[in-house]
């Protein structure tokens, strides 16, 4: 495997620059899948997300989870970026960009460090309201955790 | 035992961590959660619902019925959202 | 479904600037899968690959495909483009970027847009070679035509 | 009727494509191909492995056993290798 990018931050992501690394300067990439997740609005009722973590937890379990997918496929490259604190409408949240020879294994690659990341990665999500009133915090999926049996 | 909260779990507590004198019989994460319940309504009222709870020892995922060991921190949160 | 764009150009794509119509100024876009495949350099045996295509069908074909996505995933908006003339290693041949609200559709609407685009888009692969020798037509892979059973 | 080629298909039979007068008989595109691979030692090359041809008809993909019906425009090619 060659570079692996785990990294929280509080700055917006550059999607671009990050996942540039992957390619920049060789020849064996054929495929980048790139996934971005974002901070939607919901109908205009929200003016953000408040995105809570476990420091010291959170890096470590993307790597961890990046690792095992690199285990699983042959894979050139991983970048998997998350912010914390206060995000807006139309940020990025998470960055889970990956690179491969070929596309079934940069798809499967991304898929799997997503479902992970999304049941496993100790982030809390806080709902700011628009209208000022107080936020709740996101429920959890069942379909993200029904999403891992498929791995 | 060092135990840290996030989230709606934390704000429940009232507090982000806490160092809390465990009784001797307590010696799984399930029965740290027992104990906590009783300390008062804040507690109460967190742990309302003991099975939605997720627990990680020293910042590693485990089950309600792991066994606390050797380890340093307790992480007590709902669970996750991220992504 | 929202923006659909499918074009085919000789020059190199710009997958940001292109990827971000996707989420620019609205707030119910909550994920995107961006999926780029680069010309690979076989351990610098090639200097590039010749992309012949079909005027006319390979767009039409692209956006049929395109369309089918749309029509199976509540999908937001759909970008692909591909290039076609001469391609030099580690450029981007083709882009497939798709949004939707949440991840699965994403994920799926790329994934089937590309491999259908693979086996169905009227593109053909010449290799150049480093070593100024003829190049070979690159074969069709038989995994290309089975990975369209599952859909 | 006009006949497009490409790729390899198209080296080989060593133009882009032509206007072919088709004999009353041929109404398939597989009938097309047959009367092709009999017009020179290009075409016989071109067409050796009929059944990795592929095909459209006015720049639809069918299959080798589709009428030609009233369509203007055959092409064929190798199997398609984008993306």
């Amino acid at each position: 495997m060659a570079p692996l990018v785990v990294r929280l931050q509080a700055a917006p992501i550059d999607v671009e620059a990050e996942t540039r690394l992957l390619s920049v300067g060789r020849g064996d990439v054929g495929a980048i899948v790139t996934f971005t997740g974002l901070c939607r609005d919901e109908k205009g009722t929200l003016s953000g997300l408040e995105l809570e973590h476990y420091p010291g937890m959170a890096e470590a379990e993307i790597t961890r989870i990046a690792e095992e997918a690199a285990g699983r496929w042959p894979l050139l490259g991983i970048v998997a970026i998350h912010r914390h604190g206060l995000v807006a409408p139309g940020e990025v949240i998470v960055l889970v960009a990956v690179a491969s020879a070929h596309r079934q294994a940069a798809f499967a690659g991304a898929e799997f460090i997503m479902d992970f990341l999304k049941s496993r990665a100790p982030f809390w999500k806080k709902e700011h309201r628009s209208d000022g009133g107080e936020g709740q915090w996101v429920d959890a999926k069942e379909s993200d955790e029904a999403a891992l049996s498929r791995w | 035992m060092k135990i840290v909260y996030f989230a709606w779990l934390r704000e429940r507590v009232g507090v982000p961590e806490e160092v809390v004198a465990l009784p001797d019989g307590v010696r799984t994460v399930g029965e740290v959660i027992t104990h906590l319940s009783g300390l008062g309504e804040n507690y109460a009222y967190a742990f309302e619902r003991p099975s939605v709870i997720r627990a990680a020892l020293d910042r590693k995922h485990v089950p309600l019925d792991a066994p606390l060991g050797e380890a340093r921190e307790l992480a007590l949160f709902p669970p996750m959202t991220g992504g």
